[in-house]
Parts: structure tokens; C-alpha cells; sequence
């Protein structure tokens, strides 16, 4: 049928089928896109700038003489540029991400909105204190609701991330043993632990022991016990642990460590699960990063930035570093220097400094932000609800997929699989991982924690809706059945609708190729 | 709870397929004595979207903000304008939302980005490679130090003078419990070359030292000439790690890489980043391909698909932590993902020839400034050659007068009295940054807020 | 290969194909997104909000009993849903978007960012004159920019979009004969107008009568001047025309109509192939529409909204609609009612209001922004450029393709083909379009203007690099060689990767179903 | 220039493909007297973004903001609180640089939203159908008089004296050159029912009237029911057009459909839009099944793909100017598209239970200002029935009053002397608007500003 213009109007050719590839490339709205520098020009800009004055170089003869060689493309070719590249990514705004250990909760745009006030992102860390009163202030305030929500008397603000968080901590429990002049050496880390854990006891010139676990995936109390003695400084816990449980025994372990005179650390990446409910304070814990990227939902950004604040126990306290902010009764200051307390302040052991500046402000703007929408109840709902999707999700797998820990009851906030249940079937975890791209999904995490043949991490976080985890589940049992049905191929070739298939990452640690070169430069280099 | 998607009807069915009767039973692992009833104490109750803004605006309208005012400072954080399609488009979901490319098929869009990114800073520092990013400038500079000795089997590394007083403090901080040595000394304001000690290190470099960490621009915006200290690293086989706070910079003047650094770290906020207080920044890690396996932090690389597809994945992932536990280069693992991106975006946007123009402009404006302020009765411009940034030495104390000037809603620099509080011989002394933001008006502003400040 | 982890790192099995549909129906980032109605829920709300104080009711007895019927979602599942939404658009930060008459030229978002502070954004149109100078200040700087590029002595800054300003042309045009005291009753209007044109005439109680074109797609001048008489009253123009044809006789077409006693309209919408480059009063034309979304790039936004200010010859600037904005030598006001300009003013005769309150400030914003970016220079330079992509395209096309005006030299911004190339493929003008679809990119007009047969209507704009027209240029000309090589039934089936397949309009209309209907009640209806 | 990716180089390439020496040659059709030279003079050339945003942002601050004052304006355009994900979510390319969905294989993002709005309004004015949106309230008010023309072959409209002043302009100046004939009074403030003529049109009604046009809350804040009134139009087989200005009324009362309303039309710049000093905003227009083909605008309807799959595309179009030209039922082509999508995302936010919620705190805060401001000597509130809207008679001119306030920064209202200058009657009226964003603060401000304003 003809519409007025005299065009069909029906449907066209249902059989028709398309098998090449396109002139160029794409496939309609999935689109190919070059290096910028294979599109851009030297002579090509996209900023437009005001003549300067002339006045007299004063570069004393350093000017720059050689080309960089950077190509530049107008503002239209920018913004497509990475608008299409956006497009060949996957994201929590696109849907379930269930990435064990990882967090990956709903990120309120109104916190992105707030870091963006020019208040607070247009602010240099070195304007006098009196024309920062309001940075401080909201500094001060989130360092409040750590310390409330943990259960611990003192915070440090100023770590950039988690690890970064895991050296203030290690730092701190070194110095309080220095101080003691009984500087230990060695620090215990279960084989479950993240691998920052032991690279950064490793960062602070500890050894690393490993710290057995038991059947139920927990710490060994009576091993870590027999192991503990004048040579161990601290232990290093994750609670809830990797494999998404909690440590039953945490204030025992807590009690034989300090017994043995050394110091808890606690990996608080998985604090989403017992925010509200439970304070570490409580469970004796003497120091805990919390990734405000995870917990408090400052967006992970494709790897970043995120902020590691940790918490301290009153023995670790007077260790804390540099900066902190606080008031004086009159208005906020922030002690950047050792020699700003030579009036007996409690921060006199400072171990000192470990970034410049003051910290991630604004992601302590997006986590404030985040904490005053929840407030105590709601982030106690968070907890809830993060771990009720959970053990929703183990619950409605754990007959066609292996729980390895599942039968000892309720997870925390995350469900953990092994790959038993594809026991000669010559399927991997990687295998279901790739299939369940095409499936619209980001995997779960693979092949973490070690401790599990052939992991997989799922953690829902509170921000899934029945729904949704329903359909991922549908998909997932989907998923498993053709895999027990054992159709190998069409797993080894998973996944066929992304913008690519598998990546050859053994050729690309075999021949790195780390930077784009200028063709001819690249050639002279085979 | 407008974040929270289960409805209590949800929950109900949820906690029946689980097979428990209230979510506290999915909490029985935790000891009785940690388990609190209700919420918190002492923390207010959740609040509407409206109530939230409310309160932060209020508190985000107690600080002078940069743009509402004259704005003149530096010391490893610039002001520079960032065009309006880089924070538009660093916000899709696509990339604000999305993690650690971990999945490569459908995480390209971050992985090219980073593989851009690593080409244009190791383009701008003059070197082979670049990694994915670090925490920030001071992180990269002491990830360098260990590098360094990672390369060399050496354990000391000489600080140069002039280096950022932070960047200092990090490094002692994080070799204090090593047995790396740190050797650091005071900065000595040399008229017309303040900072500058490159004659000083050369002799002091032996066969222990690992590397020499210089600044340039240096924390004074003098800026030097490195060949000759490269080579003498090189003589007695130890690395020249070269520091940039004002990326920038390397528009207008020859990279460290051309000056024969074996290491670039740098702060790379400038460059599509703003102020924040302090927070996130981007710390810049570039060096030589012979290096490359003793790099710390993420690298992406250039691969092919099954199809035989162009593609990038993470890769040389057996130098990190998640595969190298206590044996990785570092810890680090999160980075500055998208602050990165932001770079990349601005410096696209740049290109060679805005990056040129604009380090041009700044230089132009910077010499324009220092010139009107070193005419002003008792005022030293202490600079020789310097980029956007430079030292004077007023009669009166460095930090009172910036005080001052900030109570009349100027913000006229930085007194260095603030960054080194135990160094009487820089009291007096201010640095004052001048990018291509501040007006003619402005620039105005601040030369007679000088002029009022001296004279009381 | 197995990395550290006890994963492989190869590229698995290569020759695999997948045939049929996921579980999800999702094809890895291609995301099936069901209705907001089908996943929402009548209790779930994505907001939060205060307490409301206790008081008594003073609804009078209308309080609403029964239900709205409006399911909500939470947060994350509505930024959820409309982030999957647009993932199944295209749009111009996807592509090149070659749509004739449209100008879908970049989108500048330092505008979007300008149209957004507080000063601009949250203001009411009632708020005390003296508490929105700046409001007015910028109006008329606007307005000037208008005046001057187009050479007139008077805009009307009300009107919402371009058909929306040709109705204030008109208006002011048939007040100009009551005026007079000869109501006239005929518009004249080419055939290759835009429908907005006859319909506007219509609108305004005018009958339409068509003007002729000459062999080379232009108004006949002489068939115009035989048909001018007392009865016209208007001859609607488009210039440059619908077929992106300048009118060269246009100053003789003004002076025919002037001496008949009729006024001429011009349709503004292609004022971006003369911009800064001619002045449309210099042209003899006595009112014209700018879409301040084509020429001046505020954004369409999916269709909306737009802004259409009206420029006036000295004839009909007595007519022009209230409000309008004036200086008095103190302060900017802007007169609103009729009473206000007792006073003798040049306004006494105006036609009235048209709209609420003061117009399209929004776009206003964004106008300005994008003129004071470009300046006199860079706009000279936007016209060039479109004009210069334009006729690229057109010579690196018209061998393959069918230019019907191509032998007659330059086009102004647009390439105009028709079907003729495709004569006997059996293949038509809207399956090229859609092949095109596959190609990634959005198809250029179809079937406009009527004048020509099959139209193809492609607009590149002068945002477009030689790079991408070269690509689209390269793709065009594929599709070309392989419909003339007669492969009817590929292009029947295209598209083949779109979100969907060709959807039956046919259907749509014959029985139209505009909303959603609860499955109960919607059942019922059957 | 930033926005033009052309360089000479390609320029010269591209006019030599064509074969012309120069852009000029490509304009030889506009004759010599037109050709200008040079860059139009009296024009500044181009800018540096930075230039830009200064020169802007300095015209905006000068003007006096909603967020930063206390604020009670109405009368057709209110300042309610828009969730951040809202204007995220419409900044995304795919919505905001793409076009009217005319290819809908590559629209369903935009048809699917629309076809979502569509249901939504029609839910809350309780008709059968809405369709894609119209420019604003105003001009879709005189839409649904031309429609109802064409329905009922009728040319009279009844215009109520509570219908707000604009749209009665508008309707005047759109039918002076057309033979419909528009009936009007001037409204009076009668004590208790500002504005309500339900009896006096229900009297007026007769064979020639092709509608009645009703705003409810009407201009003046009163609500009343139309049941009785929407009886007799259709006992005369004329229809009843209702205009709804605050759309969030609608969570609380009856909605017009629920009480017989033929048309509804409205201004949906409540939800998800902003203020805008009057625009962009977003005309909403729904009636029922009966009359569709006589409807104005855009229609998205459902259908299926050639694979059988649900999909939305733009149908019924042989109403529309691009099909029927002279023979549409209207002119209109670009509608209010994005602010459409505003609408529907702030809408689902809300869902059923906020805009409920939404609408009680409203009436309330507006309920408690009411009999504050009422308890001032000689102030007289003249409304029964409101829901967030009522009209106070000042002792005192109310223009002048609220010009006095807002030089004290307090916008305390909408003088009627505004909208109605040639009616003495409304010369001390002044109508206030109340929604949830006044803090209690701000609503203690207020009252003391009238205070004060009527004590001098
Ligand atoms: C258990 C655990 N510990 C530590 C970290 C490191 O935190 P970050 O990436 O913020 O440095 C992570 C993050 O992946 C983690 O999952
Ligand atoms: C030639 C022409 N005239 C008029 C119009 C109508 O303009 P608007 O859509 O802004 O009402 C258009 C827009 O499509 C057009 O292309």
C-alpha cells in the first residue's frame, strides 16, 4: 500500500536474510569507529582560543621545537568520536551488572549534580581556610556518618581508593608498632583475600602469610590461632568475606589477634552488605577502607576515580595521616603539617602524608549526597535488600549450578558458583561469562575469589528489582541447560552480537602494542 | 526509598523462595553483640532529592569559588577552561556507569579511549608508553621511586629542591617503613633561578642512586634544562624521573622525554579536570618501552577479535595485583578512569595545534602579570624563564597578604608560607599561576589588590 | 592459553555462527525494552517527599477517587529504562544525518550548558520587569543578531517553531490588507512547498492556489506575474527552494508581487545556505520564519521543541505580534497587552498575541550562544561550507545517481535526486533508504519534494568533515552498484540490524492503537 | 572555528571534485545586488567558548532567580522540583540531537517515549487518547476550538472569564481572520468562586455553540465541578473543552474526562519542565476515541515489524500539513518533542502514588500560606475551593506590592494588574502560587514581606 507521498507503507521482504558485512562496517546503530588519530588532523581544532598579548618569551630556550604529534578534531568529530565509542560499552544504566565484589549499584544522577555545584568543584585545595569553610564543613560532616556508621572513633579522609585505603591502614598499624619499637614483620591474609591485600602488605615491607580457611569458607579460628605470635603485626580479613559470607567467629578472630598483640584489618569493600546493621567497631575491627565507590555509589567511571577513607580504632587513631580537618570551636581547619601540632595534639604520631592534598572531594560530595537521600534507614534497607537479592538469586540457581557454600545457609551480598556443574561438559566459567553478553548481560565475576574451582561472583546489590533478577535468572538457568545439553561449540564462539567476538589476549601480552603510531612510524618498527 | 526498586510484596515473595521469614534471618551469621535493632542513632532519616540539594548548595555557597572571582593559583592545581562537550560527554552511562574493563567485548568503548589516552601522554611527555593512569601526580611520582629501584636494584633516590613539598611529604611517607632512602633538600630561593638545583644533584648522584626526582616547571615555575642531568643518571646508571604538575606546559616547552627522562610522572588535572578541591586528579605514569614490564598500574593494548577484528584488552596484566598478589609492581586498582577520559576528550578537542595556542596564551598572560606585579614598590620577581607560573617575594609575610587579599574577594595566589610552614626564608614569598581564564579586569583586580595589600 | 587465574586467553571457537533468538531477546548490547507500563508498579514511586504539613482540605468535594492507572518506577529502573530506550535511536552525535530541509547540523553543548544557568533556566515570565533585565537584555541582543542578518527592521521573537512563525507572517500579512481595506483571499504557493505552507494559509482563512515551476525547478516568473492580481494577497516562497535551488530571479518575483498590491513570504527554513552571506531583505521578501533549530542549531530534540521569530519589511512591522521587547533609555520592557501602547507607538496596529507569555526562551539562549560562537565570520563560514558539502556530494554522485537539476550547475545546501536510477530494478527510493539503515547511517529525505519523482533529498551541513561524506559517498554508491546490478530482494528485506525490521504503517493506521491499555482492560476492548 | 571540521586543504579538494575555482561560484545564482562582500558588519566575530560563557552568564545574573528566593509565582507557569535523572536522561544524543522519528527501524527510542506520554496524559485528564504534543497550553487551547469546529460544523466558542487572559488573546487573535466567532466577559471576583461563570455558560449555551472552554484550576485558583456544565453541551451538541494549566492538580482532583470533559487540553511545563521565563514548554491536547482524525499534531501508534515484533510508528498522519497540506487539521510540524520526554520521565518517576503524594503537599503548604496571608489586616482571600492557587484582594495596588517585594528579593506572587490592565476591578488582586519547594523559611519571608509591603 502507498501512502501520499506514493511510498509502501507494509512491511517489505520478511524472508529476506543478510549474510555479508556492510561498505562500512556497521550494523545500523552498532557502529564502528576509528583511533581518533586516524580521523584527526594537526591543523584541526575544536577550541577556539583569544589572541594572546605579545610579550617576550621568557621560556629561556626550552621552547618546545620538536611536533608532538597529536591530531585534533573539531567539536562535531569529538562528540561523536566518543559517543559511538560510549556505544560499544556495556554499563549499570544499560542493565544488571552483577559483578562480585564490585558493587555495582544504581549511581544517583542527583550526585553528580551536587559534586558538579561550582562550590565545590570550583574550589583550589590551597585557598585560604577562611574561603573554604563549606568544603570543610562537608568534609567533616561525611567524616561523621563513617564514623557513625562504623562504629569507630577516628577517619582518614584523604586515600584515593580502596588499596590506597589498605596502605593508610597498613601504615598506620606499622607505625603504632614502631612506636612500640617492636616492629613485627609478618602480616596474615587469607587465599580467599583480593589480591590488593597482599600487594599492599607487601607495599609496607611486610611478608605475607597465607591464613587457612575452613570447609565453610570461612578463617580457620584454631589455625590463625596456633599461627599467631610475636611475629605477626596484623591480619588482614575481608567481612563479608570474597565468597559473600560473613565471619561468624569475627569477634573471637578479633579478640586472639589482639591477644597476640597485633591489629585487625578489615578489607571493607564488601560493607554494603551490613551498612546500617552492623558496625565493625563492634566486632573489633582496628582499621577498614571503605570504597565510597562501592558502597556509597560514587560512579566506578570505567576504572575510576574512586576515594578509600578508613577508619580507626582508638589504638590506631593517633596514627592517622595527614591532612585532617577539624574544628576549632570557632571554625574548620585542616592540619596539613606535622609541625601544625607541636601543641600536644592526639595526632602527634601522625604517620604522615600519603597523597597532596586533601582528597577526593568530589567524590565525598557524591557520597554525602548519597548517604543524606538514604539516611539510617534507608541505608539499613540497602543492606537488607542487597542481601535478600542475593540469596534470591542462590536460591533460585543452586539446583542447576553448584554452591559450593550453599548448603551452610544464607549469603551475605553476594551468591557464589563453582564450576562443578559443568563437570565435563568442556564448558568453562569463562564460557557461560561470554554467552551471557549476548544474552544483554555483564558477566559476574570469574575465576575470584581463588579459592572456588572456577568462580562465579554474582552480587545483585539492592538497586535490581525482582524483575530484572528474574529475567537474569531465566537467562541464566537457559544458559546451563544448553550447557548440560552439551552444545560446546556454540559457548566456545560466545559471544556473536557484540561490537567484537573473543579478544586474543595471549597475543596481546605476546606483542604489546601499547600506543597508536603514525603508520609510516609503525612500519619502520616491524 | 526512591533507590531502592523491591516493593514489600517483593520481599515477601523473595524471603519465601529463600525459605526464611524475615530478613534478619539472612543475618544470623552475625554475632547477637553486633547486631543492632533499629537504625543508627545520631544520623538523620533518609531525605527527598530536594531536601538533599538544599542543604548541600548551602553549604557548597560558604566557599569563594574560583570562577565568581580573580583567580590566581597554581601549585600542581590550575584553573583552565574546560570546554562544555567534555563534562557532557564523560557523563553518559555508557562510561560513568560502566567498570574496570574486564569484559573486553562489550567494554571497547573504554578500552579505546584508554588506548588513545596512553598514546597522547606518552606524545606529550616525549616517551614510549603510558599507562592507564594513576591516583594522582604525587602517587605516580613515589610509584616512580619504586620503579626505580625495581630497574636498578638500587634503594636511593635524590629529590630535587624544587619538587612540589607534597610530592615530598608522599615520598618519605611511603619509603619511611621501606628501606628505600630519601635524600631532600630545603629549597633555597636563588634569585632568578629559585628551586632550581640540577647542579647541586648532579654532583650528587653515586653508584647507590636509583634515581633523581626532579619537577619541571618546577613548585616556583622556574623551569631548567635537563640533558645534562640525564646524562649523569645515565653515566652512573641510575633514572632521571621527571615530574610535571602543569601538563600544559608541554605545549610551550621541550618534553622531558627530548631531555633524555627515563621516567615521566605528572599531574594531568589541567588537561579537561577541574579544581575540586584537590579531588579526583590524574596521575600521568609514562616511560621507555625497555621499562614497560616494571610499570605499576593498568596498560591497555591493541589485539584482534576472533574475526580478526581490530581490538584492545588489558594487557601485561601479570605485573598487577589481582594476578601478582604481593609480588605486583603496586596495589593500585581503581585508578582514574574517567578523569582520564576527560583528558582525552580535552586534548582531542586540543589537539596539537590548541594545545600550542593555549600553552602560548598562557605563557603570554603569565609574562604579562609577572611583569605588572614586579614593578609594584618592594616586590621581587624572583623567575628567571618560567611557563604560567612564577615566584615573587613581597615584603610583608606571603600568607597574610593572600589572606588579606581573599577577605576582599581575591584570590591572589599561593603564600608558600602554607607549604612549607617550617621554612622562614620562604614566608615571604608567593606563587601566583596565571592561566587563559582571568580577564584583563581580573588581572586588574589583582594588581591593586597587591598594591592595597603592601601598603597596610 | 591459561592466564594466572586458570582462565583461557584465546579467541575460542571462530567459525561458530548463532542462529537463533536469545532467552532475552537481547542481542548483547542491542536491548529489548518492554513499556514503562510493563514494568512499573502503581505503589513503586522514584521520588521522595517531605511530610506534608496537616491541614484541612479546600478541594471542595473534587477530590479524585478513582485511580490514575499510572505505574511508577524507582530510580534506577527509570534511568534504566529511557537509557535503553536511546540506545535504539540514531542521532546526529551517532552519525551523519543527511536529512534535506532538515539542517540537522551539531549541537554545540556549551549551549546546552548556557540555556541551563539558573539566570536563564529559572525565571518566570511574570516575574516584576526589572527582576529579568538580563532576560530582556538578551531577547533583544538576539533580536539585533536577526535584524542584521537578514537586512530587516523588525522581528517578532514569539513565535514556538517555523510553521508557527509562517502563521505570524501571514496573520501580520492579512492584517496589512484589512488595514487597508482590501481583504484579499488568495495565497500563491509552489507545488515544492513544504505542507506547512498551504496548511498555514489555510489556517488563516486563505485559499491556495499553486504557482508553477520552470524546467529548472524554479518559480516561473512569467506564469507568476499572469496569475498575480487584486485577489492575491501573499506569494509564499521558500529560498533557497525545497529543491536546494537559489531563486535567481527572486528581486523580480518581489517586485511582480509588490506591484500587485501582495506581500512576500519567505520560508526561512534553508536560510543556513546564505547565512551571512545574503540578506533576505535585500531580496524584496516582507516576512520570513528563521527555525532558530536548523539554521542556529538548537537542538530538535526528536521533534521539538523549536523556535520560529519572524523578521518584517518596514510594510508589515506595524503588524507584528505583542509582546515585544523595547530599550525605553533606562531599562528593557516588554509590552504585552494592547493598553500599553495608547501612546502613538509604531506598534498601535499589531495583530496581537499569538502565545502565552514571551516565546522560546530556552532556544533563545542556545541562538545566541551558537551566533556569538560563530560570529559574522564563522556564520559567512557556515554557509559556505554547507553549501560547498552540499555540491560535493551532488558531483560525487550524479554519475551513478539521477540530479534531475544537477546539469544546471551549483545547488545551494542540499543534493536533490530522484528515482530515475532506478528504473526498472524494481528497487525504490524508500529500500535504498533503508539499506542505508544498515549502512549506520540515517537516510537523507525521501519522496520530498513532491516536485520531483522519488526524491532524495540529502543536507549534509557544513558540520559534516570530508572524511565522513567521503564514507557516506562510498556507501551510497555501493548500495547504487548492487540495486542497478538488480538485487531487488536485499534491498526489499533492509533493514536487517535495526532494533526492527520495516513495521507495518499499513497496520498502524488502519487500526490505530495510541496507548497502552492494562492487559485486563485491553483484552476487553478486543 | 571549533564547530567546522573543514580545513582548507579539504576545501580545496572538494571544489576541485566540483570543478569551480571558489565558494563564490557556488553562489553565482543570488544576484550581484545581494551578494554581500565581506563578514555583515555591525556583527562582533567569532569567540572563544570562554568569551562566550562570560558574556552569557553575565546577562544571567542579572536577573532575579527562582532557586535563590523566596517564590510563589502561578497564573500558567510553576516551579516544582525535577528530579536530576530528568534532565540527564533527556541530554542524551540519541534523544536530543536526534529528529522527528520519520525512519522508525532507527526511531523506537523516541516512538516508544511518545507512545508512553500519549498514555499517560490521556490517564491523567481522563480521556481515551492524547496525542505527541503541541507547542504549549495556549496554543493548543485555540487548537481544540478549531477541532471542535470541524467536529460539530459549529463556528461559535464560549470562552470562560476564568480561562487564563493569554489564551483568551490567542484564541481572539487566531480567529479575527477566520469567520469563527469567540464569546467572552471579563472575569469578576466574586467572594468565594473568583472567575466561576459555570452557570452563566451553562445559560449561554445554544444551537451555534460548537464549545465551551473551561479552565480548571482556573486563573484565578478556584476549582469547580464541570459535570453539569459538560451535561448541557452535550444536551446542545456543542463540546466541552477544559484547559488545565497545573497539571499536578490532577493528582488531586477530578479529572475533566471523569466529569465529561469532550477535549482537555493543558500546559505540562509542571512535570519535568522548567520555568524558562515562558518557555520552551509543552501543550498537551487528548480527547476521545470518537473524534482521533479530527485531532491536531503527531500520533504514535503501535504495530508490528516484519518479524512480527512490536514497534511504534507515527500513524493516522493524513491529518497532518506534510500529508493533507491545505486540507490538515493544523499546521503544526515541530512540536514540543524533548520537553514530551521530560514529562514522561519525571511522570514515571512520580508514577501514580508520587504525583498523588506530590499533589497533597501542595494543597497543603498551600492551605497553611492561604490562612496566613488571610489573617493580615485587609488582606481578603477570595477563594472557596483551590487546590495549590488562590487570589488575595491587597488594600493596596498589587502590582505595586509585589514590585516592592521583589526589590527586597521576595517574588511574592502575580499582580492581576498584569494580566488584566484595562480591568480596575483586578487592579488589587494579586494570585499566589504555592507548591512543594517554599521552605518554611521562605514561607515565613513571605509573610512578613506582605506585611510589610501593605504597612507602607
Ligand atoms: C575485596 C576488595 N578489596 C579491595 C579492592 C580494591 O579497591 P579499589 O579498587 O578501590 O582500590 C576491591 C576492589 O575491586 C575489592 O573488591
Ligand atoms: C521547508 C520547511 N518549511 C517549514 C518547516 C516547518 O518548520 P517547523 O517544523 O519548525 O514548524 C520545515 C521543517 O520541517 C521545513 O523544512
Amino acid at each position: 500500500m502507498l501512502n501520499a507521498q506514493g511510498r509502501e507503507t507494509g512491511v517489505g521482504n520478511v524472508d529476506a536474510i543478510v549474510d555479508e558485512e556492510s561498505f562500512t562496517g556497521n550494523r545500523a546503530l552498532m557502529l564502528e569507529e576509528p583511533l581518533l588519530f586516524e580521523i584527526g588532523g594537526s591543523s584541526r581544532t575544536g577550541v577556539d582560543l583569544p589572541v594572546p598579548p605579545k610579550v617576550e618569551s621568557r621560556l629561556g630556550g626550552l621552547e618546545r621545537t620538536r611536533d608532538i604529534g597529536l591530531p585534533g578534531l573539531s567539536e562535531p568529530e569529538t562528540v561523536r568520536h566518543f559517543t559511538r565509542l560510549s556505544r560499544q560499552n556495556y554499563a549499570i544504566d544499560m542493565g544488571v551488572f552483577p559483578l562480585g565484589s564490585c558493587t555495582m549499584k544504581h549511581n544517583p544522577r542527583l550526585n553528580e549534580k551536587m559534586a558538579r555545584l561550582p562550590g565545590f568543584a570550583d574550589i583550589h585545595p590551597l585557598q585560604p581556610i577562611d574561603s573554604v569553610q563549606g568544603a570543610l564543613a562537608l568534609i567533616d560532616s561525611l567524616a561523621h556518618w563513617l564514623k557513625t556508621l562504623t562504629g569507630m572513633p577516628e577517619v582518614a579522609m584523604s586515600p584515593k581508593a580502596g588499596a590506597h585505603g589498605e596502605l593508610c591502614g597498613m601504615l598506620a598499624i606499622r607505625a603504632a608498632h614502631e612506636e612500640r619499637g617492636d616492629p613485627r614483620k609478618v602480616v596474615l591474609v587469607p587465599e580467599s583475600a583480593h589480591g590488593t591485600n597482599p600487594a599492599t602488605a607487601a607495599f609496607c615491607g611486610y611478608e605475607v602469610e597465607d591464613i587457612p580457611a575452613n570447609a565453610q569458607g570461612r578463617v580457620d579460628l584454631a589455625a590463625l590461632k596456633a599461627r599467631l605470635g610475636p611475629d605477626v603485626a596484623a591480619v588482614m580479613i575481608t567481612n563479608p568475606n570474597t565468597c559473600g559470607l560473613f565471619e561468624p567467629e569475627m569477634i573471637e578472630i578479633s579478640k586472639a589477634v589482639h591477644d597476640a598483640g597485633a591489629y585487625v584489618y578489615c578489607d571493607g569493600a564488601n560493607f554494603n552488605a551490613i551498612v546500617g546493621r552492623v558496625r565493625p567497631g563492634d566486632l573489633g575491627v582496628d582499621a577498614m577502607h571503605i570504597n565510597l565507590h562501592k558502597t556509597f555509589s560514587t560512579p566506578h567511571g570505567g576504572g575510576g576515580p574512586g576515594a578509600g577513607p578508613v577508619v580507626f580504632s582508638a589504638a590506631l587513631a593517633p596514627f592517622a595521616p595527614l591532612p585532617f580537618v577539624r574544628h576549632t570551636g570557632k571554625h574548620f581547619e585542616i592540619v596539613e603539617e606535622e609541625q601544625a601540632f607541636e601543641k600536644g595534639d592526639a595526632h602527634r604520631q601522625s604517620f604522615g602524608r600519603m597523597v597532596a592534598f586533601h582528597g577526593q572531594m568530589g567524590m565525598f560530595v557524591r557520597a554525602l549526597s548519597y548517604m543524606m537521600s538514604h539516611g539510617a534507614d534507608g541505608l539499613k534497607q540497602v543492606a537488607e535488600d542487597a542481601v535478600l537479592n542475593a540469596n534470591y538469586v542462590l536460591r533460585s540457581l543452586d539446583d542447576v549450578m553448584t554452591a559450593p557454600f550453599g548448603a551452610d545457609g544464607p549469603c551475605m551480598h553476594e551468591a557464589l558458583f563453582s564450576d562443578e556443574f559443568l563437570d565435563g561438559t568442556g564448558i568453562s566459567t569463562l564460557d557461560i561469562a561470554k554467552a551471557l553478553i549476548d544474552e544483554g548481560y555483564h558477566p559476574m565475576t570469574m575465576y575470584f575469589p581463588l579459592v572456588v574451582h572456577g568462580a562465579m561472583l554474582v552480587e545483585p546489590t539492592e538497586t535490581e528489582s525482582k524483575a530484572a533478577l528474574d529475567q537474569f535468572i531465566g537467562a541464566l538457568r537457559t544458559l546451563v541447560g544448553r550447557a548440560k545439553s552439551g552444545d560446546a561449540d556454540f559457548f566456545k564462539g560466545a559471544p556473536y552480537h557484540a561490537p567484537r567476538r573473543r579478544l586474543d589476549e595471549t597475543l596481546a601480552a605476546r606483542r604489546p602494542v601499547l600506543r597508536w603510531m603514525p603508520p609510516a612510524v609503525a612500519e619502520a618498527a616491524e | 526509598m526512591r533507590y531502592l526498586p523491591l516493593t514489600d510484596t517483593d520481599r515477601e515473595a523473595m524471603l519465601g523462595k529463600i525459605g526464611v521469614n524475615n530478613a534478619d534471618a539472612l543475618f544470623r551469621d552475625v554475632p547477637a553483640a553486633a547486631q543492632l535493632s533499629g537504625p543508627i542513632r545520631d544520623l538523620p532519616m533518609h531525605m527527598s532529592e530536594m531536601e538533599v540539594e538544599r542543604a548541600l548548595s548551602t553549604l557548597a555557597r560558604q566557599n569563594l569559588t574560583a570562577t565568581h572571582v580573580p583567580f590566581f593559583l597554581g601549585c600542581g592545581a590550575y584553573k583552565h577552561h574546560v570546554p562544555a562537550s567534555v563534562d557532557h560527554l564523560i557523563q553518559r552511562g555508557e562510561f560513568l556507569t560502566s567498570y574496570t574493563p574486564y569484559q573486553p567485548e562489550i567494554a571497547q568503548g573504554t578500552l579505546q579511549y584508554l588506548f588513545e589516552f596512553q598514546t597522547q601522554v606518552a606524545a606529550l611527555t616525549g616517551m614510549d608508553v603510558a599507562n592507564a593512569s594513576m591516583y594522582d601526580g604525587s602517587t605516580a611520582c613515589v610509584e616512580a621511586i619504586f620503579m626505580a629501584r625495581r630497574v636498578t636494584r638500587r634503594k636511593k633516590a635524590l629529590l630535587s629542591s624544587g619538587l612540589h613539598p607534597h610530592y615530598v611529604s608522599v615520598a618519605k611517607t611511603l619509603t619511611h617503613f621501606t628501606d628505600d632512602e630519601i635524600v631532600t633538600q630545603t629549597p633555597g630561593l636563588t634569585a632568578g633561578a629559585p628551586g632550581d638545583d640540577v647542579a647541586a644533584l648532579i654532583d650528587a648522584i653515586d653508584d647507590e642512586t636509583s634515581c633523581v626526582v626532579v619537577q619541571n616547571p618546577n613548585i616556583f615555575g622556574h623551569i631548567a634544562d635537563l640533558s645534562a642531568l640525564a646524562a649523569r643518571c645515565h653515566e652512573k646508571g641510575a633514572l632521571l624521573v621527571a615530574t610535571v604538575t602543569e601538563i600544559i606546559s608541554l605545549g610551550a616547552i621541550t618534553s622531558p622525554g627530548e631531555m633524555g627522562a627515563d621516567i615521566v610522572v605528572g599531574e594531568g588535572q589541567s588537561i579537561g579536570g577541574g579544581l575540586n578541591f584537590g579531588g579526583p586528579y590524574l596521575g600521568l605514569f609514562a616511560c621507555n618501552q625497555k621499562h614497560v614490564r616494571q610499570m605499576p598500574g593498568r596498560l591497555c593494548g591493541e589485539t584482534v577479535d576472533a574475526e580478526g577484528r581490530r581490538g584492545f584488552v588489558l594487557t601485561l596484566s601479570t605485573r598487577e595485583q589481582h594476578i601478582r598478589r604481593e609480588k605486583a609492581t603496586s596495589n593500585i586498582c581503581t585508578n582514574s578512569g574517567l578523569i582520564s577520559l576527560a583528558f582525552t576528550i580535552h586534548m582531542s578537542l586540543l589537539g596539537e595545534k590548541g594545545l600550542r595556542d593555549l600553552a602560548t596564551l598562557n605563557h603570554a598572560r603569565a609574562v604579562q602579570v609577572a611583569e605588572r606585579l614586579a614593578a609594584i614598590d618592594g616586590v621581587e620577581l624572583l623567575n628567571g624563564p618560567f611557563f604560567n607560573e612564577f615566584t615573587l617575594r613581597l615584603p610583608v609575610d606571603g600568607r597574610a597578604a593572600i589572606r588579606h587579599m581573599a577577605e576582599r574577594n581575591v584570590l591572589g595566589g599561593v603564600g608558600l608560607g602554607r607549604l612549607y610552614p617550617d621554612n622562614p626564608e620562604l614566608a615571604n614569598a608567593v606563587v601566583i599561576a596565571v592561566t587563559e581564564t582571568p580577564t584583563d579586569a581580573d588581572i586588574d583586580v589583582l594588581v591593586s589588590a597587591y598594591e592595597e595589600a603592601l601598603s597596610c
